[in-house]
């Protein structure tokens, strides 16, 4: 058993790193998520991270003291940058584990009971979550709200939900004519143990290639809700954003805008060169 | 029965192997075969599945999977090796010489275009450059005629989705039969449909065959199909000939063990036998046994058959075994 | 009658489609199937014979007729039967590819019935369970942690099969069972069937397209074409004496792997035509349109189900005149 | 081809119902917004009574569904009511903001797919060798930059570094006057006979349009490319290819037109993110279309603006969706059938 434990680990590394850019993409992701458990520990200046006023050096350009510049107040742009990461993280993290599990719940009874009510209400449902366009929706719940994380956070997630909700209807809907269905449910087995025993499993390594393959989608739209200032609010940073504050001095101060977008698109990179590896991996599990 | 051995060797398969490159592992699937067919032949492939029949029609046409690897041997046509071809005479070959009809009728056509624009491409390019429209359409109307097809007018601006599983192989056949092919590749022809359809599709190609004069290369998982309607036979286990010779002599007197045994499995309709199966499974290809693949299975596998292959030699007059004691009573 | 397990009367299941169209998949069947019998029950794509199964094991409730399984009527039930019937009427689908969840391991998906039919069984005990059932299908006890990805065809068949005999079946339903295998593989699979149905005393309704093999296991045959009943007989009187048209041309058109078959089969009867869609039966005899032997009647009047022989009925006017 | 009358006619049916499922969304989440809509739309100065004459006006004393009853039989004569940060009708300002969007993503939505289907067929066809790899790489940086990261970048580099292309100043230079006709300046400049105007609008367009459509170009790249390559080992395609059909006919034929279905049928769902994301680039970019107004709206919390919008965005979607829908039923002969099994 547990050297069979073991043959799948390395079968599955095997799939994984069979395109080696997939291991780059793991590599960024363990270093971002590094970054994000030490945060202040490792940032050169701490203090910076939070509301801290240093006029003296403020508006530098990158040197040897501060590689990325200072901004506006004299602030560390390199260790705001690294100190914003634990948020962007977190963010995707619960935005991904919330809607995944209601999505996959609303799907999979919509999908379990193809062609009956339920169905056509579910996914009417979903198809109406869908049809405003995701920023729209997330700005709009997002400003009714107070603009700061937990509210973005919650913006997110009523607009992702909808794609897991298809995920799963996709998968259910054509799993309930299997027979290992059929027959639990022929020999008199509970609604419980067909949604989470028989189809779930069949499920989840789709669901979590999407919920890889999504992070980076969800620190995209994060960022694009701090940019328009509806995410984190000062002082704490947010690479959303901190690139609109940028925007402001563009030309002359380019390492405001310049340093936390690259930030932005290695993170983004990373997960999606990950997603990638793990799509590979759960991917082709048959035969 | 007609007569075997009398025209020129039209496809002619020597020591042909082909492996498959899977994640980087190597599967050993087509192991050394060896056959021949003649100019008016049908010839029968027998073997279950996985056992590289269809491998063997596609390398004919040299259209193998991108990740097939050569492993030795030529597979000659009219003379020509097929995997020596420059681009001209390949396309040649196919277009003139031999076509494939595919196991599954309904994977086999596009499900995006009308049968027309399928066919009518395929035949610009085996007809003669400047061939008009109109007479494309009017060839490939009348091969629709010829397998049968009520209202060909009516199939040609069909979808594929339009039509049912027996007409979309009729549809096959006629595509492959239009352009004056000389050899068909027919990969399980009516297996996916019902017995009496079946029965239709393979009279149809038994007919074609003798009054076009073609020659036929039929794959089947079934004893009964193959002895049915083909003149010479070919026992497939696991990648190699086990077994070749007339039909009648093959079937009537197995001297391979597979044959035997896969001959005892075949339900029969003189009825109230059931048999065993074989014991043991298909050999894993991307380790194989080192001598006869069979060998493991075997009940009278000696020594010499787990370290080398046995030869493909001729054990009755025509009737060529590949096993050590041929000439035992099975 | 007390040995009949199980009696079909006029058994009929229509479904109604959305352009107001009916598929007439099941139209009045009465069949019968005696304590430790098999009856092959044989028939092409849209013969309804899969629609015959799933109203056996509840999926779908009969239209219209009785189903009496040991005197109790389980038409109209549906999944509403009892446990203990659930139990007792198993089945073992066609296509070993999904008849088990490929994210379960064999343990797992034999402990399904178990669970439900064996309620508070202890996990020791439910693992001697599991052992036991794979040992009865003469498979190793190894098997139980294997996911079916990593056995073949043959031996998730058989799996199946134990995964039916959990619950200590009277009738098992057989929907193409080895249809999808090679013959090495099939004959493992029936051999083992036969085996078990001595052994448990089990009866058999076999589903199949397969002639050939319903010579070597069946007691009875009948035969579907389009929802209808063509045949039924004792199987040794079936294939001497094959009356209805279709029979004999379902028989004649079977390949054969050997010249002693040859002389069994019928006369050659060519067969011809396709088999119409099951939403568009053709008017009297479902099969007119393909017969040989016609009679302007065909056409008009449904003809109904003969006693010709002890045992032996057929539904065909060509049988009507005496 | 009556059979793909009868389907656009069911997918019309089922839009309004999704419209109306729409509309009770956002509606119900206007008026969950605390505060009092009457005093919000006449500001704090005004004398109660006015406010409680207002309330009256608008049914705001009423329960929810009759204000919703209200409300739509309004928005269904096309009055969505007054704005009350702009204090005109909100239909006026859509008309006069929605065109600029509108042929903003006109064009990140629809040139850009030719080159998705270029990029993802070269892929396909060189696998592995370096155009593929060329193109894959790109793909995955292009990806992963959000949007907005590239309006700023683009401003950056076009605009203050290498002006050579407008970056800020709307959608036409000054000098030139294009009477208005459809609403789409590039299309009213050719109208009017202007090629020139014609042009500097264009090239106002290219960055913020360039901006929204990179990432879904490249995405939909990546999307072709693995289906030409999964399609590439079907049976049909073998089959052509025994038949010693050539190889670029079987692909530029054959091949083609099933890969580029599953990509053209997620087009809609394209359409619906760079409306979305033109709402930040048009503010990036100075674009005089919906966003400022719909920013101002929803931070104003200006109740039939924010629902205006929103409703209008979803007609086009849904419009946008059956189009998607009946492009790919002409693609796809097997999507013309009433999809009942």
């Amino acid at each position: 058993m547990d050297e069979s434990w073991k043959e799948t680990l390395k079968r599955s590394w095997l799939k994984y790193s069979e395109s080696k850019i997939t291991v780059l993409g793991l590599a960024i992701v363990a270093g971002f998520v590094f970054l994000a458990l030490l945060g202040e520990r490792i940032v050169p200046y701490p203090e910076h991270i939070g509301s801290f006023v240093d006029f003296a050096n403020a508006s530098g350009a990158p040197s040897g003291a501060h590689p990325f510049g200072t901004d506006l107040i004299g602030r560390d742009v390199l260790s705001r940058i690294v100190g914003s990461f634990r948020n962007t993280l977190l963010m995707g993290v619960i935005v991904l584990c919330i809607s995944a599990p209601i999505g996959f719940m609303v799907g999979v009874i919509a999908g379990y009971n193809k062609g009956k009510p339920v169905d056509t209400v579910l996914m009417r449902l979903t198809d109406i979550f869908l049809a405003i366009p995701p920023l729209v929706l997330a700005l709009a719940i997002a400003s009714v709200l107070e603009p700061n994380m937990t509210n973005s956070m919650l913006a997110i997630t009523v607009m992702w939900w909808p794609w897991y909700a298809r995920l799963a209807y996709g998968v259910s809907s054509s799993l309930r004519t299997e027979n290992y269905i059929i027959y639990a449910e022929l020999t008199g087995v509970k609604l419980p143990h067909i949604i989470f025993r028989e189809i779930l499993p069949n499920c989840l390594s789709s669901m979590l290639t999407k919920m890889t393959l999504d992070m980076g989608y969800v620190i995209i739209m994060g960022a694009t809700l701090s940019y328009a200032g509806l995410g984190e609010q000062a002082p704490k940073p947010a690479l959303g954003s901190m690139i609109s504050q940028g925007v402001k001095y563009m030309p002359e101060q380019w390492w405001l805008t310049v340093f936390p977008a690259i930030a932005i698109i290695v993170l983004v990179l990373g997960f999606n060169l990950f997603g990638d590896g793990i799509s590979n991996m759960l991917g082709t599990d048959e035969s | 029965m007609r007569d075997i051995g009398e025209g020129g060797i039209l496809l002619d398969i020597k020591g042909f192997s082909v492996s498959f490159d899977v994640y980087g592992k190597v599967s050993h699937v087509l192991d050394g075969i060896t056959f021949r067919v003649r100019s008016g032949e049908r010839v029968g492939l027998v073997g279950e599945s996985g056992c590289g029949k269809t491998t063997t029609l596609k390398a004919v046409l040299r259209v193998l999977p991108k990740n097939a690897v050569i492993g030795g041997g030529n597979v000659l046509f009219d003379g020509r090796d097929v995997f020596g071809m420059a681009g001209p005479e390949l396309d040649d070959m196919r277009r003139r010489g031999a076509g494939m009809i595919f196991q599954d009728p309904s994977s086999a056509l596009n499900p995006v275009f009308s049968v027309k624009s399928q066919f009518l491409t395929a035949l610009k390019y085996a007809n003669p450059a400047g061939t008009s429209k109109t007479r494309l359409y009017e060839i490939a109307v009348d091969a629709l005629d010829s397998v049968m097809l009520p209202d060909p007018h009516r199939i040609m601006d069909s979808f594929p989705y339009q039509l049912s599983g027996g007409m979309k192989q009729r549809v096959c056949i006629a595509m492959t039969i239009a352009a004056g092919r000389r050899l068909l590749l027919a990969d399980e022809p009516g297996t996916s449909l019902d017995v009496t359809i079946q029965d239709q599709i393979l009279r149809l190609i038994n007919k074609l065959v003798s009054e076009k004069g073609l020659s036929v290369v039929m794959v089947s998982h079934s004893v009964g199909v193959i002895r049915e309607s083909t003149d010479y036979v070919n026992i497939m286990y696991a990648g190699t000939v086990v077994e070749s010779g007339a039909t009648g002599d093959v079937f009537g007197n197995p001297m391979h063990p597979y044959t035997a045994a896969l001959m005892s499995c075949v339900p029969k309709l003189t009825g109230r036998n059931i048999a065993h199966g074989i014991p043991g499974r298909v050999p894993d290809y991307m380790n194989p046994p080192a001598g006869c693949r069979f060998a493991p299975r075997c009940p009278r596998a000696k020594g010499a058959c787990h370290e080398r292959k046995p030869p493909h030699a001729e054990a009755a007059p025509g009737h060529y075994v590949s096993c050590y004691f041929a000439s035992e009573a099975v | 009658m007390s040995d009949k397990i199980l009696e079909i009367k006029h058994l009929k299941k229509y479904f109604a489609l959305k352009n107001r169209l009916t598929v007439k998949a099941v139209d009045d069947v009465s069949l019968e199937l005696g304590k430790g019998e098999t009856l092959g029950l044989v028939g092409e794509s849209g013969s309804g014979k899969s629609t015959i199964a799933y109203v056996l094991v509840g999926m779908y409730e009969a239209t219209e007729g009785d189903i009496l399984y040991k005197g109790e009527d389980l038409a109209k039930a549906g999944l509403y039967r009892t446990l203990k019937q659930k139990g007792e009427i198993q089945i073992v689908f066609q296509d070993p590819g999904s008849s088990l969840n490929p994210k379960r391991t064999i343990r797992k998906s034999l402990t399904v019935p178990l669970q439900v039919h064996d309620k508070g069984l202890s996990k020791p005990r439910m693992d001697a369970r599991v052992g036991e059932l794979l040992e009865a299908v003469g498979l190793p006890a190894e098997f139980a942690d294997k996911y079916p990805r990593a056995m073949g065809g043959g031996e998730r068949q058989l799996i199946s099969v134990a995964r039916a005999l959990a619950t200590h079946p009277s009738l098992v339903i057989l929907d193409e069972p080895t249809s999808a295998l090679d013959v090495s593989i099939q004959a493992k699979v029936i051999s083992k069937l036969v085996a078990l149905q001595k052994e448990l005393m089990l009866s058999y309704l076999f589903i199949t397209h397969d002639l050939s093999l319903m010579r070597n296991v069946a007691d009875r045959v009948a035969i579907l074409y389009l929802g209808r009943l063509c045949e039924q007989a004792p199987a040794a009187d079936f294939f001497e004496k094959p009356l209805h048209p279709y029979t004999r041309m379902l028989l004649s058109s079977i390949p054969v792997a050997t010249s002693e078959e040859e002389e069994l089969k019928p006369a050659k009867i060519l067969s011809t035509g396709e088999i119409p869609s099951p939403v568009n039966v053709p008017p009297g005899c479902a099969f007119h349109q393909r017969c040989k032997d016609m009679l302007p009647v065909c056409a008009a009047e449904r003809p109904v189900m003969r006693e010709v022989s002890p045992g032996h009925e057929v539904c065909c006017h060509l049988y009507n005149a005496n | 081809m009556p059979s793909l009358l009868v389907t656009i006619l069911k997918r019309l049916g089922w839009a309004s119902v999704v419209l109306v499922g729409l509309s009770i969304l956002i509606f119900s989440l206007v008026r969950i917004i605390p505060g009092d809509p009457a005093r919000l739309a006449l500001g704090p100065t005004a004398p109660e009574e006015v406010v409680e004459r207002y309330r009256e006006r608008m049914h705001y004393n009423e329960s929810l569904p009759v204000q919703y009853y209200f409300w739509l039989r309004d928005v269904l004569r096309g009055d969505f009511g007054l704005s009350t940060v702009t204090k005109r009708g909100v239909s006026q300002d859509l008309g006069e903001f929605m065109p600029a969007t509108l042929e903003l993503v006109i064009w990140a939505g629809i040139p850009p797919i030719f080159f998705a289907l270029l990029l993802g067929v070269l892929g396909a066809m060189y696998k592995n060798r370096w155009p593929d790899y060329l193109i894959r790489f790109s793909s995955y940086i292009i990806i992963a930059t959000p949007t907005f990261v590239w309006a700023v970048l683009f401003l950056l580099i076009f605009g203050y570094w290498l002006p050579i292309l407008p970056s800020i100043g709307g959608r036409l230079s000054m000098g030139f006057t294009v009477p208005p006709v459809t609403g789409l300046m590039v299309l009213d400049a050719l109208i009017s006979g202007q090629p020139d105007a014609a042009w500097d609008a264009f090239a106002h367009l290219l960055l913020p349009s360039l901006a929204l459509s990179l990432g879904h170009t490249m995405q939909e790249a990546r999307l072709t490319r693995s289906y030409m390559l999964e399609n590439g080992g079907k049976d049909y395609i073998t089959m052509v290819t025994s038949q010693g059909v050539p190889r670029d006919v079987v692909n530029r034929k054959f091949l083609l037109r099933p890969s580029v279905i599953p990509t053209v049928s997620i087009m809609g769902l394209d359409i619906a993110a760079i409306f979305g994301n033109a709402f930040l680039v048009e503010t990036i970019f100075n674009w005089p279309g919906m966003s400022r107004y719909a920013m101002n709206a929803i931070l104003g919390k200006d109740i039939n603006a924010v629902c205006g919008v929103v409703m209008v965005l979803g007609v086009i979607f849904i419009m946008t969706n059956l189009l998607v829908d009946v492009i790919v039923m002409i693609l796809d002969p097997r999507m013309r059938q009433s999809r009942s099994k």
